[in-house]
């Protein structure tokens, strides 16, 4: 409402790199986050805040992070995907049918996964945008028919087990020295980017965005050293979401992505190419319901028939939370991932303090609506 | 003229963020008066009405005003409307699902014990179609209406509610016809007449002496000139609404046409169904590098649909040649023909031009981020500077482009727009309604880029339906009637002759030979015939 | 150093009401033992479990005991329990890719086999209808792959209907019985469905047709709303499965094993992974012949009563 | 776009009146049912059309027609309802606590359960409305929330049976000469409102409208003579749809909703009391809760933990493929029904043609993609 005012101060310069990594929503959110840790500390008496169960916690949060990156780009798009869940248990089976069956190496299996999660992709947006189908239609019914096809491949049963190797590409950790070589990596490099595009832009030394980049590293390599070094699922995590925010913070693809979202037929007009960027839109999601059926098969070293049910549900709620609104155009990627770790958080907290399923299905729900009440309430007051 | 003062407003501020819009205005208004609001764009003509229509609800503003002598305190639009404030917004509320019928009755349907007596809502909506010689079923969806028909229903839709006391009317001319507004007018006489007090804003100086009896200049949110009368003033509201003398018109410092950057042959545009009437049949013509070609016509005339197909982002049926800048093919995509040097900045601002949700600087980059980009990654430095250097050329204001842009006034939007359309660097640019909405300080800006890049060896192609700045600032004229070309113009021609032509008075080797009255009238035949 | 032993159960669900009688069992086996347990519900969802176990693995427990979702992706969990230095206690559902330290089960199979058999005991040819439960479930294949043993190739036996259900929903299994009466006109002989949410849902159909009694109608579990369907002669039989005696089972094992002991079994059983010392747990036809027996004493208290299942309170007397 | 040569003539202006029933989408899609169901007349031996099973077959779509219809009309306001599933589970549970611990008669359960159901709906309404927290997120938190305090009351029980005559709300008949009685009432009514309406608006004769109308009471006749009178759920429906279907099309209520949906700050601008609007939305909404859960329990005669599971994105979907456009204020209570026709079909028709699960998921998802491209494509042309 009144930006106008704001960021015309260099302080003001230097945030939006970071805001740009996450909307103004979602960083609301992650004080919310913070009071959640706080009381699960405390609750815990001390369990929730060690390096082991925060690294297990990112990586159980690292398939539902994936499928809501994907599905945040295409609402941001002004399309909808309900069909993750079904579509990476069928990538799932592929995977599985692969590893059991075919006795393939990893890396054919995970290039073949994906390239069958392009084709559910490029099924789905080939209704959704040549044919004109409503996305939400299109996606219901692969959410229906994907399934049923798994199903049917497999007679609904479990396929396993997988390699050791492969169920290592999500189970498995990057060792402690790789570990602190890869932080390093990120630290200088991150570090190198804000000061680059502080002088670009003659703003002074960002110092907060460096302190806060400093901590965060510093954190992650307690979480990280203090366990058994960097889960492969979160390295996975990263890497798309490193991939992900460029492509759509960065790139003209990205830019045009919001543009159609925001008004369709001014983006037409400005002569963007609708139709081929919903198309890839789908497209991408399908590379990652590939990525994310690797995922869910090497935690499992498993297909199974229920894999990815409500899958769906949690992902386009972990992008609603983190800022990424159903009309289109608006939220960033980085949004999703807050959103999802705070579903995972809830999720990790309550399972550790033994607290009734029942109960948690109440309270997780009081929680959803207490941060995003919180949240509605701040963003209003500003 | 002046009776019993029913509007009188006294010290009102109203803030977004901290940076005022309107400080301090007080002025008032008498019944049955008519009291021009001038101002640039920007300057917080809107805000203050909005203010007194109770869309900026009490206690979101500071000072007060009174009504009848009485402090008014509205805590909502109904609540003003219901005291006889009724406000037609510059931009338009249309629900463009929803019945004509609904449209016109949006929150006082006609019922009986909650239920909605459709007979007396036809016959209401019937009224207010009457009121302004509308000849269209109030049951079809309101989004089948052109622009200016949906701005006309909305206009009579307020001058039927109950007891206005106070109307006012945010640029209503801005997107009628000379035909539409004349019409217009002779309403707002009326209603003048039964004691209302109307506040009238406008950009387009030549109205005032018609319809005003009093001006008020604002600029930068606070009252700056008041005036008894109108007569003969113009020049000193300009200055009052700008601050200075206007600057010397760019137009009559015209550059010599170049090479033909376009051309196009028997070009018939039609609808998407194959059964569809014509809407541009067989037209030809040509445009050159430094030179502003006027198109003038009146709404319908097809010259939207030509240009559409031009820059080939018309969706259903063209057949014809077109060449642009010495290659043959017509564009088959906005992208196509934004890679072959043509933009187009288009009349339906709100609709197909922002993008809103996103910044200036966004919008701005919309149609040529490919220039600020390496490999498909943007260089966010290059963009900003291009962006910022644009948003000073064209005097944006404010100048942040990083501000949403659906939170600058409609001048300072259209200035965006031809922002996007300037950085595209086009060897073809056309125009469709340039200065809609604009002040005349922008729109003298907008001339002055419009004549400069000409000047650089961009041809333009000007549509326009104000017939004063096609006279002044093409260098050609063309005027459509019914999807042809009906005369090509010299800028010496006067007002009568480009009319004429424009309503199908002078002879032209005619499409459909129906024949024609005034030109209000011609629309009316347009509307009542299929589109 | 404290020498509490600390056992974790992973339990596959909590939304079906015999795993707050399996729990209730552990409990009070664990309070004579004085070992402390903690659980987990993973609700069906495989990818949960396995955060589950690994949230309960960071707490430290000297044994697991799994009830797993699934039975081939259980093995992973197993694996990084042992790997953790935890043996493992299967519970109900097997684990056929890795080796289980010991394992309490009903036997899923005999579950199909005892309502099969009851099926062609009353009616021993006609129309049979087939309602299986969710395809992904391993129980309900288990038992689906009895049916499919024995149904087709019994003589007289004609089976017009064969379907899973996806999350052994009672609507759909409704549906689907009122449209097979309505297909075969009335004349079907049996329900062989697969446990008593379903034949809740089946017994309305055969209501609605008056057919009570007419039709076999089967089911698992001895919920209490079944029971009383076989008090009213609706429903043919359930299968009960001893909770009491599969809770306390694999307690024992597990505090047996946490001290270093040999736990006593049964008999050896083979999932897939290698032969696994196993409980095997009673499971028990209930028709209207046993009924008040079970009721009134077979039952783990808390489970039903005689006001539940009869109209008249002296019923079992 | 060339709406306005349509309509001026009589012909025209007959067909609004049943065009106002359904939208033009909800007709299209009648066309694709048509095919539907001569396929599983033929591929079922003339089992499909007999009396018996479609009376079967109306019974089983109730509770999901009930469900969308009010899904449908929040969509209209331009909200959305995840929640469904979970809150008709949830006053399912209080229904048969009361008819089975409290021994409650059928009326006051009938009521209470009503009662329940407008809680939950005001719970979410005041959420969604009055804080202002995105009612995506609302309605998901409610999805938890309700489901997980169902268990929490139940642990998880089916609770069983309910009296006889509480059953007989779903699943009893009227009887014969009550079925001819009501037809023809609906017939006399309708007839007389269809020449009433063409008279006030000088229309020529509804011919059309009344062949039409006089062929669907008609086959209705055949079909509830047929087996065994008018299904009492199908009675519930028809009530439910005549009061909304008067309700979003007649009445001022109804238009002002359209308006919020269509067009936000047009209405505000208008003076509509926005919040109230959408507060009462999702009290309607509870109403319905209530009236499913009734249905529910009675259908069943219990209450069992699974109930509910999937039947918010069911009803959402009938709603969408019966033309109520997810960007609000578009479409017709009556669509939703068609949908929920659609859906009820195809698993009425793949049941007794006793087709594999798996299969049956496959073939759903091709329906409605084909069914809604079919619509696509048509709606297109004109
Ligand atoms: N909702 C808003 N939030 C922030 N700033 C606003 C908002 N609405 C208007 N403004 C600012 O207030 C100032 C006055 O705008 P207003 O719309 O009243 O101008 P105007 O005189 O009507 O101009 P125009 O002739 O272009 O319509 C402008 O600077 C505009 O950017
Ligand atoms: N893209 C479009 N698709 C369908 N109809 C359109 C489109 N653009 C315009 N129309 C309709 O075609 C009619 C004639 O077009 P239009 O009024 O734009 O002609 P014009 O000569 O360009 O007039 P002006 O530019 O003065 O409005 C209008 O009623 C308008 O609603
Ligand atoms: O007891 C059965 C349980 O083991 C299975 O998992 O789900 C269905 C139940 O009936
Ligand atoms: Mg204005
Ligand atoms: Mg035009």
């Amino acid at each position: 409402m009144n930006g106008l005012a704001l960021s015309k101060t260099d302080v003001g310069k230097g945030l939006i790199t970071w805001s740009s990594l996450a909307s103004k929503q979602a960083l609301a959110m992650v004080g919310v986050f913070l009071v959640l840790v706080i009381t699960f500390q405390i609750m815990s008496d001390g369990l929730f805040l060690t390096p082991r169960n925060l690294t297990l916690l990112m990586r159980q949060g690292a398939i539902v992070s994936i499928v809501a990156m994907g599905v945040a780009i295409l609402i941001i798009k002004g399309e909808i995907d309900l069909s993750t869940g079904s579509a990476v248990y069928l990538c799932g089976v592929a995977a599985a049918l692969m590893q059991t069956k075919l006795g393939l190496p990893v890396v054919p299996t995970v290039v073949l996964t994906i390239l069958c999660g392009i084709v559910l992709g490029a099924w789905q947006g080939v209704w959704a945008v040549v044919l004109g189908v409503p996305s939400f239609v299109v996606t219901l019914a692969g959410l229906l028919a994907f399934r049923g096809t798994g199903y049917y491949l497999t007679d609904a049963a479990t396929l396993a087990p997988m390699s050791p190797s492969y169920t290592a590409l999500s189970e498995g950790f990057v060792s402690i020295p790789m570990t602190y070589t890869i932080l390093g990596a990120v630290w200088l490099l991150s570090s190198a980017y804000l000061l680059m595009t502080a002088r670009q832009s003659h703003a002074s030394t960002p110092v907060i965005p460096l302190v806060v980049l400093t901590a965060v590293i510093g954190v992650s390599a307690w979480i990280f050293v203090g366990y058994r070094g960097i889960p492969n699922a979160v390295l996975w995590v990263a890497v798309c979401f490193a991939i992900l925010w460029f492509l759509m913070d960065r790139t003209a693809y990205g830019r045009n992505s919001y543009l159609i979202g925001s008004n369709h037929e001014a983006a037409r007009l400005a002569g963007i190419p609708i139709k081929k960027y919903l198309l890839s839109g789908f497209v991408l999601m399908g590379v990652l319901y590939g990525v994310a059926a690797t995922l869910m098969t090497a935690r499992l070293s498993a297909s199974t028939p229920t894999s990815g049910l409500y899958l769906e549900l949690d992902a386009i709620a972990a992008a609603v939370i983190g800022g990424i609104s159903l009309r289109g155009g608006i939220g960033k990627v980085g949004g999703a991932l807050v959103g999802a770790a705070l579903l995972v958080t809830i999720d990790n907290g309550m399972s550790i303090l033994n607290i009734s399923t029942f109960v948690q299905m109440m309270v997780k729900g009081m929680v959803l609506l207490l941060a995003l009440a919180a949240d509605v309430t701040l963003n209003k007051k500003k | 003229m002046t009776q019993d003062v029913r509007l009188s407003i006294e010290g009102i501020t109203k803030e977004f963020g901290g940076v005022p819009a309107v400080s301090e205005a007080r002025f008032s208004v008498g019944a049955g008066e008519t009291l021009v609001l001038l101002g640039e764009n920007g300057a917080g003509k809107s805000t203050l009405m909005k203010v007194l229509a109770g869309v900026y609800p009490l206690g979101t503003y500071a000072g007060s005003f009174r009504l009848d002598g009485v402090e008014a305190q509205f805590r909502n639009v109904r609540e003003a409307e219901q005291n006889g404030v009724v406000l037609v917004p510059q931009e338009l509320h249309v629900a463009p699902n929803l019945s004509i019928a609904e449209n016109i009755l949006m929150g006082m349907l006609p019922t009986r014990f909650g239920i909605v007596d459709r007979a007396k809502a036809r016959q209401k909506a019937k009224q207010c179609l009457d009121f302004f010689e509308l000849d269209v079923d109030p049951d079809v969806p309101a989004k089948s209406l052109s622009a200016s028909e949906q701005r006309l229903i909305m206009i009579s839709a307020a001058l039927a509610k109950s007891a206005a006391k106070v109307l006012i009317l945010d640029e209503p001319t801005a997107s009628l016809t000379d035909g539409e507004a004349e019409h217009l007018f002779e309403k707002m006489e009326q209603v003048r007449a039964t004691g209302v007090a109307t506040i009238y804003i406008t950009h387009r100086l030549d109205e005032i002496e018609r319809v005003c009896d009093r001006a008020v200049v604002m600029r930068n949110g606070a009252v700056v000139l008041e005036t008894p009368d109108v007569q003969g003033r113009r020049s000193e509201f300009i200055r009052a609404m700008i601050g200075h003398d206007p600057a010397v018109d760019a137009s009559l410092n015209r550059a010599a046409p170049g090479a033909e950057i376009l051309e196009v042959r028997d070009l018939w545009v039609r609808g998407s169904s194959a059964t569809s009437k014509p809407h541009v049949c067989g037209v030809s013509l040509s445009a050159r590098a430094g030179e502003i070609l006027g198109l003038f016509g009146l709404v319908g005339a097809g010259r939207t649909e030509l240009a559409s197909a031009v820059f080939g982002a018309w969706r259903g049926d063209v057949t014809g040649d077109v060449r642009i800048n010495g290659v043959a093919g017509r564009p088959t995509s906005p992208g196509e023909g934004i890679a072959r040097g043509v933009g187009m900045l288009t009349e339906d601002r709100k609709r197909s031009g922002l993008i809103e949700g996103q910044s200036v600087l966004r919008n701005i980059s919309a149609a040529s981020l490919g220039r600020v980009c390496k490999a498909g990654v943007i260089h966010s430095k290059n963009e900003r500077a291009r962006a910022e250097s644009l948003a000073r050329d064209l005097d944006l204001r404010p100048p942040n482009i990083d501000a949403m842009v659906e939170n600058f006034s409609g001048g300072n939007q259209q200035k965006i727009m031809l922002a996007r359309w300037m950085a595209t660097d086009p060897d073809l640019l056309i125009v469709d309604e340039p200065t809609y909405g604009v002040d005349v300080g922008a729109r003298y800006a907008i001339y002055e880029r419009l004549r400069a890049l000409s000047k650089d060896g961009t041809a333009i192609l000007m549509i326009s339906s104000d017939i004063e700045e096609i006279m002044h600032e093409a260098d050609r004229i063309l005027v459509m009637y019914k999807g042809q070309i009906a005369g090509e113009f010299e800028p010496g021609v006067s007002r009568r002759e480009l009319m004429a032509a424009a309503t199908g008075e002078t002879h032209v080797p005619s499409f459909d030979a129906v024949p024609t009255t005034i030109p209000f009238k011609q629309e009316k035949q347009k509307i009542g015939v299929a589109i | 150093e404290d020498d509490d032993i600390k056992i974790a159960v992973a339990m596959k669900t909590q939304v079906q009401r015999r795993w707050a009688f399996d729990r209730k069992a552990m409990e009070q086996e664990a309070e004579r033992q004085g070992v402390e347990l903690i659980f987990q519900y993973a609700n069906d969802n495989p990818t949960l479990q396995a955060s589950q176990v690994e949230n309960l693995l960071s707490q430290q427990p000297d044994v697991l005991i799994l009830v797993p979702v699934d039975s081939a992706a259980a093995g992973s969990i197993v694996r990084s329990a042992q790997e953790a230095g935890v043996p493992v206690v299967g519970y109900d559902i097997g684990v056929s890719t890795a080796k289980l330290d010991y394992f309490v089960m009903r036997n899923n199979g005999l579950v199909g086999e005892l309502q099969a058999q009851a099926a062609m005991e009353f009616a021993p040819k006609g129309n049979f209808a087939l309602i299986k439960g969710d395809p992904g479930n391993d129980v309900a294949q288990s038992i689906a792959a009895s049916y499919d043993r024995i149904l087709p190739n019994a003589d007289g036996v004609e089976i017009v209907f064969d379907q899973f259900v996806n999350g052994w929903s009672p609507q759909t299994a409704l549906s689907n019985a009122e449209n097979i009466l309505s297909a075969n006109d009335d004349n079907v002989k049996a329900f062989v469905t697969a446990n008593d949410g379903m034949a809740s849902g089946v017994a309305q159909a055969i209501i609605a047709r008056d057919l009570a009694g007419k039709v076999f109608l089967s089911g698992l579990d001895a919920e209490s709303a079944n029971l009383r369907l076989i008090a009213d002669g609706v429903q043919t039989m359930t299968v009960w499965t001893d909770l009491t005696d599969h809770g306390i089972a694999a307690v024992k094992a597990a505090v047996s094993i946490a001290k270093g002991e040999e736990p006593t079994f049964s008999e050896m059983v083979d999932l897939g992974a290698g032969e696994v010392p196993t409980h095997l747990v009673i499971v028990e036809e209930i028709n209207s012949d046993n009924l008040c027996d079970f009721v009134v004493s077979g039952a783990p208290e808390g489970w039903t009563s005689v006001d539940e299942v009869f109209d008249d309170p002296s019923a079992c007397n």
